[in-house]
């Protein structure tokens, strides 16, 4: 950790995003991430690997300045986003600079119903409802199973489509850069191949960068155009997804892809084989 | 460096069962009871009487209440008058049977509070939270009404109020004007460290593992064979068990008698919630922290003030004393919103790994 | 350096100190005033010290502990509640108790009771003396039947107290008794109460309220048309903020007193001399003379009498408890008395025996002139032939409710 | 179609649930009795005549005394939906159950008559009083409940009890314990009584009692329209479902709680001089508080409308209650009334007649 | 730890039949007249997309909503009012979609809450915590210890739930569903949110606890990877319907499954 990196962010303008290697503690005695550093250039889609417990929430809510909310604290290092410190931002004013997360285990207002959730996501907007009205049809047509629950509460509704409410709430704001933490998580495949191709288009179209926390390794790197895999609170390597793709340690352990051919789950083994990066 | 378990291994899972696995714990358990048991033989009478004895009393509520509130989940405003159902029952006991040790009374009395409180902890099953927060104020006012309205409770006195007879125990006065402050305090010291045990046996074995259950997630307890009803009520059944017998404690070995229906009034009720909340719900710790903050804090302000050469008018004291008690549970509540008990957990934790940080 | 320490459980803070704060204030004052006027009583100066009781009976009991080891020469609990924790440990403590016309009505008995003083009379008094009262307006005993009076009370052992004298006189005189109790939750709101009131036609109201109760009382009454003047309260409803609460149309309310009111008698006087002009005052100096301040100045005025008589009947300067409670037993203030101590015309004589701890004395009935209190009758006798036995009867019940209850060992002084 | 209307089309048919019961309920014992009395089976004296008949005689015999006792059940309802809308705005906007709007209540009208006692004019007193609850509001955000953010709701409860032990402090420091006179002619509240000659009797409406009644109704009708068709109403309720989330979507809780604790402030400060001008300004007020609880679990912790229906059943059950069968178990019932009342409408909908519906999904 | 013996009924054979089944919540039709079975001994897939009715189906299957129709049959008994508790007591566990843990918990003391129904110990014992209590308390441990060891979390033992990262919760979640020893399990999405490996791992429990104790699984997945190399026998719903039930190899080939749930074929 030299100066460089902490100069770094002025040196690199085009990073919408810049964590230089930090700490979080929660409860003033659980230390989970020790010393992370990632970046995410303008408009780029990174993805965020790892395994449970590697820490990718907390680096997630670490950035959107959500972890006070978890009695949780970033007690080393730098998060600049737009070269601005986050500390110094309370969350809805991340929010208005447009910087907005998805969080895990989709948090919908259970008693507020689908339509009001998406309404909410446009809180921080100024301008118009008219343009409100505009997005909330865009996310619909998006997601047309909402349209069809738009009128019941969101408690009521499923899983996987409280994630979706989750993910359309999120792109009702407008944002030009998306914190997703696991999209895929308990969604249908032919949903969650949607929401990646969602992501790309927000992406193309309307430049939206965005940094996602995915288990499903195979789709986050088919996305995505660089990865960080985060063991224990440590990157533990990072490189162009084309790279990562290629790696054979990332092929066995996430992609399931033993020499070549993708493998049967009846034939895992005993479980005693997990491979670690760092003991 | 010295607060670990480093190098205990247990040997057996009744060793990991016990409720202090660790050396020191058990140390500064024998150490505090030690304390406990000597402190009448140094400290004045009124330290023991006006400070000890409430301090013991309230902490046997709070335990009734925590494992009502703290460890099932159940927020109940009618403690008071459980406590109060307790008192009058042990006042009929001792008029009735008049040569049965009070102790037997005291002990029995909690029976019939814990029936009560199972009577009007039937609507748990459907009310919940500060629903039947404010369902159990129903209890607390219709019971307190019925302390002043039915005569036969205090033996038609005209004052309306417990007269407590004196009773000896060996020999000696334990209630009554003559019974000395060390006579009772020991007497209630017994009893609340049986209860704090059996508490803490019922909370760490197969009933509490049940009732944290259903204050977690009364749904999935229920869908892994959890009979709601039933765990609820049993909670209530202890719980009122125990305010009643601290009542009954209150009345007859604190108060030594009095006008019990404003004894056991609403206000009663919420100290001791704020003491079961401050000192940390579902720890039985957390039960005497919180009586200690709660009763105790506000005695020793007020006529400590003076003795350490702050003079200022008593109403003005009182005032202070309120402010700070404010300013003070919030605080605390910043610091560690699941009370004190939690508190001293932590400070134990980075005991455990000093001197690094974490 | 010596001298007699009088502690004051009063309550300036809580739910009741509307009616706590004046009376403290009246108590304090008057016995300052004693130490800075005469240097304290018989040459000996009075520590005066207050403890806040916030009428909660377990601040009080704190408070009584507290103060306890100071060996103090009398204590007022000021708050029934607290009075009857204290009756069982006074004997024990040996320290007096002097509750001024409030606690146990039984414990006027002296026989049983040799450390509790109720002066100058007790609520079963009171009500017998609203009875009279009545009985006068409507011109004669005969005239009370087939009239309705009502007892409106705190639903509490206190506002309960009345109701046996009342039953008993109800029968004897052929009115019928209404109780109109209000829960303590609702003394702000008697809207039901009084409704209640109106429907039964109720005649005469005895009022035996207590802190915010009282206020309500009158405003209720004003909001219902009754006839305020037949609206009378127990000495403790007689604060002035209660009356001052219905507004003009509480013109007329009555309360009974044992004591005039205002700052034109001679002590009051000293008291704004030596207190407030020095700046030694807690209150304020226009509250001075109201009628709760007076009953506080009232209540030391026994204190210091009784302290008083304690050094006559011993002939010592520096008193304790024991001796004090003799000289509450041998206490006769009589006119002249009260007129040596710049009280002239300030209340009625009171005489204190071994055998009647209260001494039945005469009260008066005061009424609100929209700005003050003022008095409203002659002195009335309370039915001492009704009230006494009674009170003999619940002094040997309550000796006999609790087992043991020490037999009277104090001698008696008699009369000097 | 908002929450509400969905929340509502659930409340309808339960309530009706509910509300058949009862009708069913009185229906039989109407019959019943009917029956009885002319079988001669119920006479006068009787226990059960007592209970099923008198009462309704009563009624029948003086109406203007029933109409009487409606009202001022009618009244002492509106006030306690004041009380109660003070706890919903708070709770419904932030989650938070608001131990502190009782003393609130006091504390806003004693600062409004102790600030003229101090010789200021009413009115200015009103507007600073106004300004004190703001400071206070801005105080509770930052000292209180920022640092208490997504905390289980209990524990903020009891901050709000630690708000309530300093208030009590504070105020009866500044202001002394004792009680106060509401300066009613000041702000120009009505006095004295219109008295209407009906059915023989008479029946006497308090000015200000009409007063109150109105300024209850309208505040009451203006915030549910509030909560229900701003973006900020919207914004509210999502606070109060969760923190966390509400965060994440960029809502500012501080300003959200701001907003909400000093719109409490100002339903305190009405309630306090509403009561205040009932019995006086003293700390003992804060008992009535207390009797705001069961309308708030009548009506449902989250609902506006709900606070004024709630008071509406509790004021009038109570007085009713109170007056025309509390003689049976000699008076004072009052005491529990209203609690039980609340209680057995628990029992058919346990949040309450408007509250939201407690989500249970697996 | 074996699944309690159920002689009437063998490896093969019929053990839990859902007949013309219909949910609905208001106007909502969460399911519409669904027919299937699970055998013992079996793993049965139920799959679909978002909101068909999945996990209502398993709702109605352990008695937290009532079928409007149809009913449902447990080892040839049928409970048309069946409380949950009542379920758990004819063996069967579950795990949930959003994890359903007692948070507050430890890890220990949530599994062992899972063998509430085990332990026989009346409230006397319980009071003082020794002797026959504090036996059958150890004794139960000792199970549960088992099941520790083989989901492989001794570490977090005592750990409170609360803290445990997604993955780690579900995990837990099996363990506590396991030590009620059941019949039939039910799984919903148990695998959401978890790595390959850890998906991996996850298989290889649940194919030890079909092959060691027999018992039979009824899972919800939607990485049908997983779902096809698990499961015997696959039921597809949508809306609320069944359009296939079959080997994992008919359905992946069925057109409707493919429209419906799989989008491109894999
Ligand atoms: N509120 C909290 N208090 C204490 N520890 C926490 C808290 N939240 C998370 N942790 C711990 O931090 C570590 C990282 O958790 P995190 O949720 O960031 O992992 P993750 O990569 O998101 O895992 P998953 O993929 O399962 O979501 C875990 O070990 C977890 O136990
Ligand atoms: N208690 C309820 N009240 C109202 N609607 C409900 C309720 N439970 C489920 N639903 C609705 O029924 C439908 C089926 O829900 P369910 O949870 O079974 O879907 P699912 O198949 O589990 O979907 P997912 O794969 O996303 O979990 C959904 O549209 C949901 O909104
Ligand atoms: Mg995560
Ligand atoms: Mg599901």
């Amino acid at each position: 950790m030299t100066a460089a990196e902490t100069i770094q962010p002025a040196a690199a303008p085009d990073k919408i995003l810049t964590v230089t290697n930090i700490e979080v503690i929660y409860d003033h005695v659980i230390l989970v991430l020790k010393g992370v550093s990632l970046e995410v250039p303008r408009g780029g889609i990174v993805a965020l690997l790892g395994g449970n417990g590697a820490g990718k929430t907390t680096t997630l809510k670490a950035i959107s300045n959500l972890l006070h909310a978890e009695r949780g604290e970033v007690t080393k290092g730098s998060i600049l986003f737009e070269g601005e410190e986050v500390k110094a931002l309370s969350p809805n004013l991340l929010v208005r600079r447009g910087c907005i997360q998805v969080m895990e285990g989709r948090q919908c207002f259970g008693h507020l119903t689908v339509e009001e959730n998406l309404l909410t996501g446009a809180f921080t907007r100024r301008d118009g409802q008219r343009a409100i009205k505009a997005d909330l049809e865009r996310v619909y047509a998006y997601f047309p199973r909402l349209k069809e629950r738009r009128s019941s509460q969101a408690g009521y509704t499923s899983g996987g489509e409280q994630q979706m409410v989750a993910i359309g709430r999120a792109m009702m704001a407008r944002p030009k850069m998306i914190l997703l933490d696991e999209p895929s998580m308990g969604l249908a495949p032919q949903i969650v191949e949607e929401i990646f191709e969602i992501v790309k288009m927000l992406n193309a179209q309307e430049n939206v960068s965005f940094l996602l926390a995915e288990q499903n390794t195979f789709m986050a790197l088919k996305y995505a155009t660089y990865g960080y895999i985060l063991e224990n609170g440590r990157v533990v390597m990072d490189g162009a997804a084309q790279a990562l793709r290629d790696n054979e340690d990332v092929k066995e352990f996430y992609l399931g892809i033993a020499q070549g051919k993708q493998k049967s789950f009846r034939e895992g083994k005993h479980y005693k084989r997990r491979k670690r990066w760092l003991a | 460096m010295f607060y670990r378990e480093a190098g205990q291994f247990k040997t057996s899972y009744y060793a990991d069962q016990a409720i202090f696995p660790i050396l020191q714990d058990r140390i500064g358990v024998a150490v505090i009871l030690f304390v406990a048991f000597t402190l009448p033989l140094v400290a004045s009478d009124f330290f023991v009487g006006s400070v000890m004895i409430p301090f013991l009393v309230f902490s046997l509520a709070a335990i009734g209440l925590n494992i009502l509130t703290g460890y099932t989940g159940l927020i109940s405003l009618g403690t008071g008058a459980f406590m109060g159902v307790g008192a009058y029952a042990c006042y009929k006991l001792t008029t009735i049977f008049p040569n049965v040790p009070i102790v037997v009374h005291i002990l029995s009395a909690g029976f019939f509070s814990a029936a009560i409180g199972v009577i009007f902890g039937l609507p748990s099953l459907r009310i919940k939270g500060f629903y039947l927060a404010v369902a159990t104020l129903a209890a607390q006012f219709f019971l307190q009404w019925c302390f002043v309205r039915i005569p036969w409770l205090y033996n038609n006195n005209a004052s309306g109020a417990i007269e407590v007879p004196v009773r000896t125990l060996m020999g000696i006065d334990v209630t009554g004007a003559n019974a000395t402050p060390e006579v009772r305090y020991y007497l209630i010291l017994a009893i609340v460290v049986g209860m704090t045990w059996v508490a803490s046996n019922l909370v760490h074995g197969r009933i509490g593992r049940q009732w944290m259950a259903v204050r977690d997630m009364d749904i999935a307890a229920e869908l892994i064979g959890i009979r709601l009803l039933n765990t609820k009520l049993l909670a209530f059944a202890v719980s009122s068990f125990y305010c009643g017998v601290a009542g009954a404690v209150m009345m007859f070995l604190w108060y030594g008698g009095g006008e019990a229906a404003d004894a056991f009034n609403i206000n009663q009720s919420f100290n001791i919630l704020f003491m079961v909340i401050i000192g940390g719900l579902g720890s039985l710790i957390g039960s005497f922290f919180g009586a200690a903050f709660i009763s105790s804090f506000p005695t020793l302000l007020k006529f400590g003030l003076p003795l350490i050469g702050i003079h200022i008018g008593s109403a003005s004291v009182e005032h202070l004393t309120h402010f700070a008690i404010g300013a003070l549970i919030i605080a605390f509540l910043i610091v560690e919103p699941h009370g004190l008990a939690r508190l001293w957990q932590i400070a134990k934790q980075k005991l455990r790994v000093w001197p690094f940080p974490y | 350096e010596e001298g007699i320490y009088v502690p004051l459980l009063t309550y300036r803070t809580g739910n009741f100190a509307g009616s706590g704060t004046p009376i403290a204030n009246g108590m304090r004052d008057y016995l300052e005033m004693l130490n800075q006027r005469d240097g304290g009583i018989g040459g000996v100066k009075l520590i005066i010290e207050e403890c806040e009781t916030g009428y909660d009976t377990k601040k009080g009991v704190e408070c009584y502990e507290s103060t306890k080891g100071k060996n103090p020469v009398v204590h007022n609990p000021y708050s029934t509640g607290l009075t009857l924790q204290l009756i069982p440990r006074a004997s024990v403590d040996k320290i007096p108790l002097l509750t001024m016309a409030y606690g146990l009505s039984a414990a006027a008995d002296g026989r049983v009771f040799p450390w509790v003083f109720n002066p100058p009379l007790t609520y079963w008094d009171g009500a017998s003396v609203f009875v009279r009262f009545v009985a006068e307006q409507e011109g004669g005993v005969d005239k009370l039947k087939g009239k309705t009076i009502g007892l409106v009370h705190l639903d509490a052992p206190f506002g309960r107290e009345p109701i046996p004298v009342m039953e008993d006189l109800a029968k004897r005189y052929g009115f019928n008794l209404k109780l109109y109790p209000v829960p303590a939750q609702s003394m702000q709101d008697q809207a039901s109460t009084w409704l209640a009131i109106r429907r039964d036609r109720v005649d005469w109201i005895y009022n035996q309220g207590w802190g915010a109760m009282n206020p309500t009382a009158v405003k209720e009454a004003v909001r219902t048309n009754f006839p305020i003047s037949k609206l009378v309260g127990v000495w403790w409803a007689g604060g002035d903020d209660d009356a001052r609460a219905g507004g003009p149309e509480a013109k007329g309310y009555r309360t009974l007193s044992f004591h005039g009111a205002g700052a034109d008698y001679p002590a009051v006087q000293d008291i704004l001399k030596y207190v407030y002009d020095r700046n030694l005052a807690v209150g304020d100096r226009a509250k001075v003379g109201e009628n709760l301040y007076s009953r506080g100045v009232y209540n030391s005025a026994l204190i210091a009498e009784a302290i008083r008589t304690a050094q006559q009947v011993t002939g010592k300067k520096v008193v304790t408890g024991e001796d004090v409670r003799r000289g509450l037993e041998s206490m006769n203030i009589s006119e002249e008395r009260w007129k040596e101590m710049g009280f002239a015309g300030f209340a009625a004589p009171v005489n204190i025996s071994c055998d009647d701890h209260s001494g039945h004395n005469r009260v008066f009935i005061a009424q609100w002139d929209g700005s003050k209190f003022v008095r409203g009758s002659d002195y009335i006798e309370p039915m001492k032939d009704l009230v006494r036995p009674m009170i003999e009867s619940a002094a040997k019940d309550y000796a006999e409710k609790n087992a043991g209850w020490p037999k009277r060992t104090e001698a008696c002084d008699g009369r000097s | 179609m908002t929450s509400l209307d969905s929340a509502q089309g659930g409340v309808f048919n339960l309530k009706l649930g509910a509300g058949a019961w009862v009708l069913i309920g009185f229906a039989l014992v109407a019959v019943v009795t009917a029956l009885a009395v002319q079988a001669g089976a119920l006479t006068r004296g009787d226990v059960l005549y007592a209970v099923l008949v008198d009462p309704f005689v009563q009624m029948a015999d003086m109406p203007d005394l029933l109409i009487q006792t409606l009202w001022d059940g009618f009244v002492a309802g509106m006030l306690y939906a004041l009380i109660a809308l003070g706890f919903v705005l708070i709770f419904k906007a932030s989650g938070v159950f608001n131990f502190a709007q009782g003393i609130m209540v006091v504390f806003a009208a004693l600062t409004l008559v102790g600030l003229h006692e101090f010789g200021i004019n009413a009115w200015l007193a009103l507007l600073l009083t106004l300004g004190v609850m703001l400071v206070l509001a801005v105080a509770v955000e930052r000292v209180v409940l920022r640092p208490l953010v997504n905390q289980p709701d209990i524990i903020l409860f009891m901050a709000t009890i630690g708000l309530t032990y300093a208030l009590i402090g504070l105020g009866e420091f500044i202001f002394g314990g004792n009680p106060k006179v509401m300066i009613t002619e000041e702000l120009f509240l009505p006095r004295g009584s219109i008295d209407l000659n009906v059915f023989g009797g008479f029946v006497s409406l308090q000015k200000l009692d009409i007063a109150a009644a109105v300024i209850a109704f309208v505040m009451i009708a203006a915030l549910s329209l509030f909560f229900q068709y701003t973006r900020i109403g919207r914004a509210l309720r999502a606070v109060a479902d969760s923190h966390k989330a509400a965060l994440s979507v960029g809502i500012s809780l501080e300003q959200i709680w701001v907003i909400v604790w000093f719109t409490a402030g100002v339903v305190a400060l009405i309630t306090g001089i509403m009561w205040g001008a009932r019995s006086d300004v003293s700390f003992a007020l804060q008992i009535i508080a207390l009797k705001a609880l069961p309308v708030l679990i009548l009506g449902g912790f989250t609902s506006v409308p709900g606070a004024i229906v709630g008071g509406l059943i509790i004021g009038i059950g109570e007085k009713v209650g109170e007056f025309y069968w509390g003689p049976l178990l000699g008076k004072g019932i009052e005491a529990w009334l209203a609690y039980m009342i609340a209680l057995t409408f628990l029992l058919f909908r346990p949040q309450g007649l408007f509250g939201e519906k407690i989500i249970e999904r697996i | 730890m074996r699944a309690p013996s159920t002689d009437q009924i063998v490896a093969g054979d019929t053990l839990l039949a859902v007949e013309r089944v219909s949910l609905r919540f208001g106007g909502v039709r969460a399911l519409t007249d669904v027919s299937f079975d699970i055998r013992k001994g079996e793993i049965r897939a139920i799959i679909g997309p978002n909101g068909a009715g999945k996990t209502s189906m398993l709702n109605c299957i352990n008695g937290f909503y009532h079928p409007t129709e149809g009913r449902i049959t447990f080892k040839g008994v049928t409970r048309p009012k069946m409380r949950p508790y009542e379920a758990a007591r004819g063996g069967i566990a579950r795990t949930f979609q959003n994890v359903a843990l007692f948070k507050g918990m430890t890890t220990l003391d949530n599994i062992m809450t899972g063998r509430a129904l085990k332990m026989r110990r009346g409230f006397f014992w319980q009071l003082l915590r020794h002797g026959p209590a504090m036996n059958e308390e150890v004794e139960h441990r000792k199970a549960v210890e088992e099941i520790i060891d083989f989901l492989q979390i001794q570490h977090i033992r005592k750990t409170p739930v609360g803290k445990l990262p997604y993955g780690l919760q579900k995990r837990v979640e099996l363990g506590r569903a396991l030590a009620m020893e059941p019949e039939l399990l039910l799984l919903d999405e148990p695998m959401a949110g978890m790595n390959l490996e850890e998906k991996e791992d996850m298989s290889r429990f649940i194919l030890d606890v079909n092959n060691q104790f027999g018992t039979t699984i009824a899972l919800i997945e939607h990485d049908i990877g997983v779902v096809m190399d698990l499961s015997d026998r696959v039921v597809v719903l949508e809306y609320g319907r069944k359009i296939a039930d079959g080997t994992p190899a008919e359905v992946k080939t069925d057109q409707a499954v493919i429209d419906a749930y799989l989008g491109v074929a894999h």
